[in-house]
C-alpha cells in the first residue's frame, strides 16, 4: 500500500528508546509525531525567511508573508476550500470552535434560543457553548447516544426545530471512533436554515475531507494532529457567514482604519488573525499537508482501517476486556478496559515496555459518565504504525494482567 | 526498579479489598480530592470523638496506587489524634515525594513502604499523595469551624 | 560589554545576502531573529519528546509537560512574578491583552463606566477597549501627548476618576520609542484601587521587568519579539484577579469536571489555556528566556541604548531627516521620515542594500494622525545589531536621498 | 535590475509634481481605495460627458509608485469612452502583473511604461495598481447606479 519501513525513517521519535524498549506510539488522537520535513521545514525558516508578515516592504518579510499565504492556499486545497479567505489560522481546534461561539454566538443568539450538540462532543465543542449559552440565557440540547455508541438520530426531527439556532458536531469521535453520519445532519439543519459546524479534528488527519461536497458552515481542526506542529489550527468558514460576523479579537493586522474611538476592520482571512501570527507554525503545517498529499490520504485511510480491524479482533481476543464504541466500522483508535485494572495503571505498566497510551477521559467526560467508567485505555493509530505495535500492544496487557493477577 | 515492584502484592490486596470504603451520615470530617491530571476523585469522611478519629471512610474511584494508598492511610488513622493525623499526613508527604525516606523499622509505616515505588513516577505521586490530601483540607476546614464557633 | 562576534555567530540568518548584501535587520521591534539555541530546542522538541501535556500517563508526555512546565516557571522567574501560576501562555502579546478585556471587562464593565488608555497605544491595546467598551456601553479616555511624544500628565488627575475602571497602557511605544512612567500611573490608579495592565511588548525583551516592583496587575508580551518562537505570547496576572475571572475560551484541558450543562474550571493557569498549547513554542521561549539571561538583561540595555544613541547622533546629521519621539532617552528604535520621500520608497530602496526596515504606520494610526504622517521608516535595534550596522543605514539613506534628487 | 531603473526620473517627476491632483464636487463617478498592506489611501473623481472622461481628478497619500502611477493613470483617461477606460484597465493591469508585456511602440503606453520596473518588486505592484483598481471600482458603481435609473 505504501513504504512503511520508508514512511518511519521520516520520523526521528520513532528510534527512541524508552526504558530500554523502542517508543511504541500509540497516543495520534492527542498529538501525533513530527516528519523530518515538517521538523526541517520550521528551522529552515526561522534560519532563512524570519520576519514578520503582512507590513514589511523588505525581502525577508515579503518572503515570510508568501510562505505563510502560501501555507493557507495549501490548507483551503486540502479542504476543498472555495477560496482561500475562508481559512481562518487559529492556535488549535478549541480556539476556533470559541471563535465562533462567541464571534458568531454573541451576535446571534438570545434568551430562549438552542444550540445542538451531541453528547459525544469533545469538551472543546461544549464548555464554548455552554459559556455562550449561559450568557445569553439560551439552551443546550443533546442528540443521544445509541448503546452501541452511535448518534440516535430517532428524535432529530424534533431536536432540531425552530428554535435551534445552530448545531455543532464532532465529525469523527475521539473516544469511541464513532463516524458520524453528518453529512445527514448538515441537509436537515440546512433545511432550517440552521449553520453547522464540524469539530473534523480527528477526520481531517485521516481521510479526505470536503467541505464543499459536506457543504458544512463552518470547521476546525488541529495542525499537531496532522504530523504539523504544536500551536496552529484551522478555523474553516463560509465566506458570507465569516463576513458577516464580528470579530473575535482585536489588534495588529487585522484593520484597515483605526482612530481613536473605532477602527474599520479588514477583509478575511485577517479580520479574524488578530496580533502577530505563529507564521512557522502555519509554515510546518503546510508542509504536513504536502506530506500527506504525498502519500495519499486514500492510503493512509486505507491503512488506518486495516490497522484498527486488526486490533480489533486481536484485542477482543484478550480475555476481561471491555471494548468501547461501533463494532462495525469507526475512526482509527480503540478505547477499551481490561476488567478490574485502572487505565492509569495500565498505562504505567505499557509504559515499561515502551507502549505510549493513553488512559483518562479523553476530555470526554460525558461519554465516560455514559458508559458508567472512571476512564478507559485509548489506543489511537496512524500512518507510523504496524501490525507489529498492535501485537506489542497485546504482549503488553497480558503483562498488564499477570501483573495484576497476583494479589489475589 | 520494576514495575512489578510499583504493583506490589500488598498495593494490589488493598486496591482489590479496601478497607473502610463507605460513606457517613454527617461526618464532622468531610472533604472531596479530585486530581486533575487523571480525573480520579475521592470523598472522605471521618467522625471525631474526644479529639480522636473514631471513624474513617472513603469513597472514590481511581487506580491501584489511589485507591490502596487511601485504604492503608484510612486503616492507619484510627484512634489518632487531630494532631497526630496531620503530622502524619505531613510526614507521609515527606516521605512519598522522596524527600525523607521511609522508615525501615516501624509497624505503622511497613505497609505504607510499599509505596516507596511511587517515588519514581512523578505523575504518580499525585495518585498516592490524593487521599492524604484530602483528608487534610477536610481537617482543616473541621478546625476552621470549631473556631468559629469558639 | 559582551561578545558581539559570538553573539552574531548564534543567529544563522544573519549570514544570509539579500540582493548581494549580508542582511541589515533593523525590525527587531517587529519580531527578532531567532539563536540556534533556540531553533535547536525547538527540533529537539520535536525529535525527542513531542506528545500531548497534562494527560499522559506515559514517559514522553510526562517530559513533554515537565518541558512545558519548567518554560512557565522560567518566565515568572524571568519577570519576578510571586508565583508560576500568574503565568498564562497566549498566542502573543495581542491576544493577552483580549483575554483581560473580554474576560474581566465582560465580567466588570458597565454602561458609563470609563477605560483609560494612552495616544500611543498600539492597535493590540486600543481595538480589544474598543469592541468591548462599545459593547458594554462604557467609554474610552486616552491619555494625550506632549509635542515631543511623552505622556502629557498635566490632567492625569481628571482623567483617573472614580469612572474610571481600568488602565490599559504601553510601557515602552514600539513607534517613537517613548519609555513611559508606568510607576506613577500605577500607583495613581492603585489609589483608586484600579488595575493596570501593561503591554510590555516592546520593554520586557530589552531591560529587566520586575511585575512585584512595578505592582502591575496584568502584563503582556510576545515571546517572538524577545528571540523566541512565532505562536507564543504571555499574560501574566495576580492571582487574585485571574482567579476571579471567568475563562475567556473553553475546552480541554482547563476543566474539572465537566457535565453536559455545566462545568467547574480548574485552578490557575490552565483555566485560561484552553486546548493543546503551543507546546514547542513554550519551550522555545524558555530556552529564549535562558539566552537574553546568560547575556544579562541589564548588558543588552546597555547595548540598545549605546546603539540609539548612536543612530539619533549619525542620523540627525543627515539633510533633510524628521526624527520623531522623545530626543532624551528612548526604547531602542529611532522613526523618522526622510522629507519628499515616502517611507515605502525608503524601505524598498534600502532593501537592495541589504537593509530591513519597516516603513508604514506600525499598527499605531492615531500616533501617525498625531504626527500629521502618512507612515514613518522606524529602524529598531537588539542584541546583535552593531554600529556598523547604523552606518550602513546611514550610508543606505544617502543613496535614497540621491536617486530621489533626479527628475527634478 | 537596479532599484534606480524602479525610480525612473519619469517616476519621480511625476511624484514630485503630479497631475490632475484635486477633488470634484458631485462627480459622477467616484471611489475611495485603500493598500492594505502598506496604508496607502486614495480618492479617485471623475466627471462623464456625453459617455466620456471629461475630468479626472485624485487625491492621496502614497509612495512615488503609488502617485506617478495616478498621475500618468489620470492623464491617459481624458476623452476616454467608459468601455475604453475599462479595457485599459484591463490591459494595464495585465502588463504590471507581468501577465503580458508593456507594448514598446505606443505613444499611449510609452511614459507608463516606466513602472515597467514594478514588476520585480511583487510588493510594490499593489502601489502602482491602486489608483486602477479604485476608478475600475468607481466605473462599476457608476454602471450600477446609471442601470437603476434605466
Ligand atoms: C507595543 C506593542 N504592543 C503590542 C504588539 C503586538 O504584538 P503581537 O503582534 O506579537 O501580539 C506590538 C508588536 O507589534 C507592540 O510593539
Ligand atoms: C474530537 C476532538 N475535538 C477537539 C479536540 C481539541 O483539539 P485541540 O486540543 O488541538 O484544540 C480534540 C483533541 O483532543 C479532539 O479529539
Amino acid at each position: 500500500m505504501f513504504d512503511q519501513i520508508k514512511i518511519r525513517e521520516d520520523f526521528p521519535i520513532l528510534k527512541r528508546l524508552i526504558k530500554n524498549n523502542p517508543l511504541v506510539y500509540l497516543d495520534s488522537a492527542a498529538t501525533t509525531q513530527k516528519p523530518l520535513q515538517v521538523i526541517e521545514a520550521i528551522e529552515k525558516y526561522y534560519r532563512h525567511n524570519n520576519a514578520n508578515v503582512h507590513r514589511g516592504a523588505y525581502t525577508l518579510s515579503e518572503e515570510a508573508t508568501s510562505l505563510y499565504e502560501e501555507a493557507r492556499l495549501k490548507t483551503a486545497r486540502f479542504i476543498n476550500a472555495e477560496m482561500t479567505e475562508s481559512i481562518i489560522f487559529t492556535r488549535n481546534a478549541t480556539e476556533g470552535i470559541n471563535l465562533v461561539a462567541n464571534s458568531w454566538g454573541r451576535a446571534n443568539l438570545k434568551e430562549g434560543d438552542e444550540v445542538l450538540l451531541t453528547q459525544m462532543e469533545h469538551h472543546s465543542n461544549l464548555i464554548p457553548w455552554q459559556l455562550i449559552t449561559k450568557e445569553k440565557g439560551a439552551k443546550l440540547k443533546f442528540i443521544p447516544l445509541t448503546p452501541d455508541g452511535k448518534l440516535d438520530l430517532t428524535n432529530i426531527h424534533k431536536l432540531i426545530n425552530e428554535k435551534t439556532k445552530f448545531v455543532s458536531l464532532v465529525h469523527i469521535s475521539n473516544s469511541l471512533g464513532t463516524i458520524n453520519p453528518v453529512e445527514d445532519i448538515i441537509q436537515i439543519a440546512h433545511s432550517f436554515k440552521i449553520p453547522v459546524l464540524l469539530d473534523a479534528s480527528q477526520s481531517v488527519p485521516h481521510r479526505r475531507v470536503d467541505v464543499q461536497s459536506l457543504d458544512c458552515d463552518f470547521m476546525v481542526f488541529s495542525g499537531h494532529k496532522m504530523l504539523g506542529p504544536t500551536g496552529i489550527g484551522v478555523l474553516y468558514g463560509k465566506y458570507n457567514l465569516l463576513d458577516n460576523m464580528p470579530p473575535f479579537m482585536g489588534g495588529g493586522e487585522m484593520i484597515n482604519e483605526v482612530q481613536l474611538e473605532w477602527s474599520d476592520f479588514r477583509n478575511l482571512p485577517w479580520k479574524y488573525e488578530a496580533g502577530t501570527p505563529h507564521i512557522a507554525g502555519a509554515i510546518g503545517l503546510g508542509v504536513a499537508i504536502d506530506y500527506l498529499n504525498n502519500i495519499g490520504l486514500e492510503n493512509i485511510q486505507q491503512h488506518d482501517k486495516e490497522l484498527v480491524s486488526y486490533a480489533m479482533e486481536v484485542l477482543s481476543n484478550l480475555d476481561g476486556i471491555e471494548i468501547y464504541g461501533p463494532k462495525d466500522t469507526r475512526g482509527s483508535l480503540v478505547a477499551f478496559n481490561l476488567k478490574g485494572i485502572h487505565p492509569h495503571d495500565v498505562s504505567t505498566i505499557l509504559d515499561e515496555y515502551g507502549i505510549a497510551i493513553r488512559a483518562g477521559h479523553h476530555c470526554t467526560q460525558p461519554i465516560m459518565r455514559w458508559l458508567d467508567v472512571a476512564a478507559t485505555v485509548r489506543a489511537s493509530f496512524y500512518l507510523y504504525n504496524t501490525k507489529s505495535d498492535i501485537d506489542k500492544l497485546a504482549t503488553g496487557l497480558q503483562k498488564v494482567k499477570e501483573i495484576f493477577k497476583r494479589g489475589s | 526498579m520494576a514495575v512489578s515492584d510499583l504493583y506490589s502484592e500488598i498495593i494490589l490486596e488493598h486496591y482489590k479489598e479496601p478497607h473502610n470504603v463507605g460513606e457517613l451520615d454527617c461526618p464532622e470530617v468531610f472533604a472531596k480530592g479530585y486530581n486533575e491530571s487523571c480525573g480520579d476523585d475521592i470523598k472522605i469522611y471521618a467522625q471525631i470523638k474526644n479529639g480522636k478519629v473514631e471513624e474513617i471512610k472513603f469513597k472514590g474511584k481511581g487506580c491501584a496506587i489511589s485507591q490502596s494508598s487511601a485504604s492503608m492511610m484510612t486503616d492507619l488513622m484510627y484512634g489518632k489524634t487531630i494532631d497526630e493525623a496531620k503530622e502524619f499526613i505531613k510526614q507521609f508527604t515527606k516521605k512519598i515525594t522522596g524527600e525523607e525516606d521511609f522508615p525501615s523499622d516501624s509497624d505503622e509505616w511497613f505497609e505504607l513502604s510499599a509505596l516507596k515505588g511511587v517515588i519514581k513516577f512523578p505523575v504518580r505521586v499525585k495518585c498516592a499523595s490524593l487521599s492524604w490530601h484530602t483528608l487534610l483540607q477536610g481537617i482543616k476546614e473541621f478546625e476552621n469551624k470549631n473556631e468559629l464557633k469558639q
